[in-house]
């Protein structure tokens, strides 16, 4: 067992017929990701690759009721409501590629996953791959290796480096899961470290954050009481500060959000930090030892 | 996004909110200064607080005054940004001063309503060295505020009689705005009580999301679209600006081509973690156009502390035939002679390095100090390549 | 408080509905027919169905077979109305016929939105002849519909292809508009797919909330306001009508002054139980004054048809002393020589029986045939009594 | 124990400022209702008849804990809120004497008190009335006696006519229910049939209904399943017809509404029909036989 998607999970496309979304079936297609059903109003009866069309997700539903897994790439004004469908659907989980989503239509539809009990990664996530099984989204295939690292980050081009540097030490990944860039995100470092916490097929985790927001230092208490080793790599050390504004959030997320307080939260609750890309393998094999052969 | 204060304030007239009949003057002229009542407040329209303390908040007793004054305000420089223009408005005589916001919590992943007797100071001061004076009240996402829950917090700023429904009102169309507007802050400080009994707000600060613009027509008809946000811009980031990218200089000597915003922030911390100085923040990623990855490449070249480019680009959504396309293109055209030393890998990866080899053949000089690398070299090694090779050029 | 056709889709246009551009047409002229294309149909304004078969619905190829058309329809009475507009509007070849509605569910107490593709006839046979075909969706008080509940929903009445997100923002517009109005009943029917491809809004009816109309003033903008409810009124309902009292004429002989709606409907029954015939159902409950109490017996007395009066007032809110100075003042003035056989008990009786008393010593004979029992007179006999009365006047 | 309200019902009257809530709150004081606070944004700080006026409910249960019922007396537009107020405050039942609330607002509220488990009263009631212990509203109390009848009823006058009715054949109530004018009611008639089967002080119960609407129909399934006997009085029987018009609201309710259907549902389900006035007291008097002394 993987993380969210695995070679056995059946998934569907929403916004299956735009230019980017029809080009990613494809590519997931080739890369073995059992797509079921696509979905475009209006376009119900259509092809994309062979992947048949419907109007709604609820029409795809009934005639591939074992699909469990959704991706979302519709445009930003439509990510709300496509949301909602799938959440409406019994859908588990929700990748939502879609970026620039209005803030308050994320909020709300996170509360209604979470009221739900549906797990929602991005927006603005390029995907989540188990490597050999399955991918959901746009990472590129080239850059990951099966292997028993489970890696999740912000930056999707943050994630494929690493996977790079993992693959080329000659480790490879459990997941990779894309958190996403939007200011609103479904799923933080906590939920997707408390999956690899449970997943039999992976040894060790990489976290990798940036600066700004907090979901970094929300997660370190976690990281306290997890029996597996976690790598974390923040960037942002050396990025410019932008000038002080005196703002009203500041006031709920205190001094949160640079890199120095997201290294300190990490490491006070035993991450392990590495500097560059290539000290993460290097630690990895420090802490796992003899576990990788 | 955040909007200046006389922006602000037409926003919260919309809603009902009281705020003062002002008129706004820019150096076109003083014509509007006959519709106001004296004596008047000018204010200096800044993003950056601290207007107080630059002399950006004036008081006249008449037209002459505040013309002279008026003058005086206009073209001071704040925070890096010119004064443009001033907000005038009759002087009130202010009895109490009461904070109000509402605000998307991060954290909690709700909307939050805070209150404060302490208004017309730093929120955040008080919020620190009072915290019992500041009330937080969250709500959940599409719960509405009945005017109840608004009437409770209204008397718990102390306030009562007329004035307690007047502050209920206030703070119903706070948050109606709050949500109506798509706002990431909409804050009221200080909200006043002057001493004849009025509520006025006399501080407007609206934060928008600018992905929620389309659904705002309205706004656009006042005037307000996306903008930068504040700060100081250098000459080459008003040149990046114009053409939609997202760049930052820096004072260093190698100029970055990094992809995504995330692997930029990624690559500075590299470069400076191998000893190199980065001359900039870029967004390189994406999928750019041809014609905008030149616009890249030529923000980078063209600045004279630049001794040498890093370049590299993770083929996910973007394609890399079309990255190398447009390198050959601006380096056959332009013909810059600093090294380049770049990573290619992903989505058409080898259709991108036939590219670059045919140009290679064909223009063997030019493309002397340019490196394209694959796949298997490590990223930092060609970061650290960069490096030597913008020390050589010194 | 129902609207006309043309009326409701003036609203539906404030809400993008798609209805087609008509011109209402009354008896002040036809220049407006120059602003239709023809072919055209021409529809009769009236509350009560059934406009096809009593000719309200005509169709006319020219602009002078419609002025001839309308003429014939102006004038024409429907269902005890004259008909005095007509809404004229361009003629679609008609493909599909749906039904949409949006109403409250009074047994469920939410919103129901019900849908059917037979369209276009009387919804509530195919309610009871073919159930399966009438869709039935609830949703909360307070609830937003997403667009992906009224795909769902226009994805179920067989629309596909562009007609598909048609009918989804049909069905959200339709809502938001109940919503948005207070309506007690939105409905389309027919909803008309066209031979060339397009969604039309063909009748509509809107029910409002009268008690809502305070905060709606677009509609009183729009010339939209509370309105007397259907039906033919007799001269005397006309009256009572300008008086603002609820009344309404039946065949009988005995005048019922009963004090409340609840108990004018009760005291109806208990007349006819007891072998009498009630004149008329009246509401004179609340605390009228006293000019609109003199109104409402007046009513009663002036009716040739009238033998005798029964009157009841339980003063709960209103003052039994206020409605004994009205009965003594109207019957001073007006001298009515018809028995009135009434009770009077609660709020203020005391005070009450003293002013009939007094004022049947000071006017002995006016009063003969006037009796006002109190709390210890059941109102059964009252009402024998006022039934034996009439009888002895024929 | 009587229903609803008893001799120590601690209550508040919101909306208490004004003139007819302010009479009527003299004549419950008079009545010995037991009144701790009104309610009047504004106005607080103020007093009517002696009762302390606060600006908001809140403010008022947190000097008067013990409160537990309040009426509602504010005008239409502001009745929604004050519902809402109550609610969020604790209030078990709320008498809404309020009239022509719009009925959006009232199923909004209806719906939160459902789901707060709290009973609302009206719009448009005349009121509670538990003779010789407490009065809530504006019912006149010459005409209640205390007994062991329990009423409830749809119009205001017809509730005070089988009062009298039943006082003049000497019997009384425990309690007096107006259920409102208004089309949307908080509480119909199985909610107060339920609470008077539980009663100990009520033998039977007289239920008062007119033509319209169907919440006489919904009640009658229930007063099968009740040990104590049911007296039904419906008016409407000679009610005019009005015309009948199309209307999408008659699916849902079918052939409710009428007299007849409303007497067949009753009768069918164990209830003694009442023609008239006076016959409500017969028939209580031989359903009860030797039980009334």
């Amino acid at each position: 067992m993987a993380i969210i998607v695995d070679k056995n999970t059946a998934t569907i496309v929403q916004g299956v017929t735009g230019t980017n979304a029809a080009l990613h079936t494809k590519f997931m297609l080739k890369y073995g990701t059992k797509i079921v059903g696509g979905v475009t109003p209006g376009k119900g009866g259509q092809h994309v690759e062979d992947v048949p069309v419907y109007d709604t997700v609820r029409d795809c539903i009934d005639e591939n009721p074992e699909a469990t897994v959704t991706s979302i790439w519709v445009p930003p004004r439509f990510a709300k409501d496509a949301i909602l469908e799938a959440i409406d659907t019994g859908m588990k989980s929700i990748v939502v590629i879609t970026e620039r989503i209005p803030i308050h239509d994320m909020l709300y539809a996170r509360q209604a996953a979470k009221e739900r009990g549906v797990m929602i990664i991005g927006g603005n996530t390029p995907g989540v791959i188990s490597p050999g099984k399955a991918l959901i989204g746009m990472l590129p295939k080239i850059a990951f290796q099966s292997g028993r690292i489970g890696t999740v980050a912000r930056s999707g081009a943050v994630t494929y480096y690493i996977a790079n540097s993992l693959n080329l030490a000659g480790l490879g990944e459990s997941t990779s899961v894309g958190l996403g860039g939007d200011p609103i995100l479904g799923t933080n470092f906590e939920d997707v470290l408390r999956l690899f916490e449970k997943d039999s097929e992976t040894d060790a985790v990489v976290m990798a954050g940036e600066i700004g927001g907090v979901y970094e230092e929300l997660a370190a208490p976690y990281i306290g009481e997890m029996s597996k080793p976690v790598v974390a790599y923040i960037t942002g050390k050396a990025a410019p500060q932008g000038k002080r504004l005196g703002h009203a959030g500041a006031i709920v997320e205190g001094n949160m959000g640079t890199a120095a307080s997201k290294i300190k939260a990490l490491k006070d609750n035993g991450a392990l930090i590495a500097e560059t890309l290539s000290e993460i393998p290097v630690l990895l094999k420090e802490a796992l030892g003899s576990v990788i052969g | 996004m955040r909007l200046y204060e006389y922006e602000a304030k037409r926003v919260f007239a919309r809603y009902g909110l009281p705020v003062l009949p002002g008129v706004v003057i820019d150096s076109q002229g003083y014509q509007q200064l006959d519709k106001v009542t004296y004596p008047v407040v000018i204010k200096g329209q800044a993003f950056v607080g601290g207007r107080g303390k630059s002399g950006l908040v004036q008081f006249a007793n008449s037209r002459d005054e505040a013309q002279e004054k008026i003058a005086s305000v206009l073209g001071k420089c704040h925070g890096g940004h010119a004064i443009e223009r001033v907000l005038v408005e009759p002087r009130v005589n202010i009895e109490r001063e009461l904070y109000l916001s509402v605000i998307v919590d991060r954290l909690q992943h709700r909307f939050l309503l805070m209150t404060s007797r302490r208004g017309g100071v730093d929120i955040e001061e008080v919020a620190s060295s009072e915290p019992e004076e500041l009330l937080k009240y969250h709500l959940n996402i599409g719960a509405d505020m009945h005017a109840f829950m608004a009437r409770k917090t209204a008397s718990g700023l102390g306030l009562s009689g007329p004035l307690l429904n007047a502050g209920t009102a206030v703070i119903l169309g706070l948050y109606r705005l709050f949500v109506g507007y798509d706002c990431k802050v909409a804050e009221i400080n200080p909200l006043a009580v002057t001493d004849d009994g009025r509520l006025l707000v006399l501080d407007a600060k609206v934060d928008l999301d600018e992905d929620a613009m389309f659904r705002h027509p309205v706004l656009k008809d006042m005037g307000i679209t996306a903008r930068h946000e504040v700060g100081e811009l250098t000459d080459r980031e008003k040149v990046a600006k114009k053409a939609g990218i997202p760049y930052v200089d820096l004072d260093g000597d190698i100029g970055v081509f990094p992809g995504g915003a995330g692997f930029g922030i990624a690559a500075i911390d590299l470069i400076q973690h191998y000893g190199g100085k980065p001359a900039n923040f870029m967004d390189s990623g994406g999928a750019p156009t041809q014609e905008k990855l030149r616009a890249m490449l030529g923000l980078l070249l063209d600045n004279p502390r630049v001794k040498a480019i890093f370049g590299a680009r993770f083929g996910g959504i973007s394609r890399c035939d079309d990255w190398a396309k447009a390198v050959v293109q601006y380096v056959v055209e332009n013909k810059p002679l600093k090294p380049m030393v770049m990573r290619m890998a992903g989505n058409m990866e080898e259709q991108g390095r036939k590219i670059i080899e045919q140009a290679k053949n064909e223009h063997p000089e030019l493309f002397r100090k340019i490196k394209v690398y694959a796949y298997d070299m490590p990223i930092e090694e060609v970061i650290k390549e960069t490096i030597r090779a913008a020390k050589a050029e010194k």
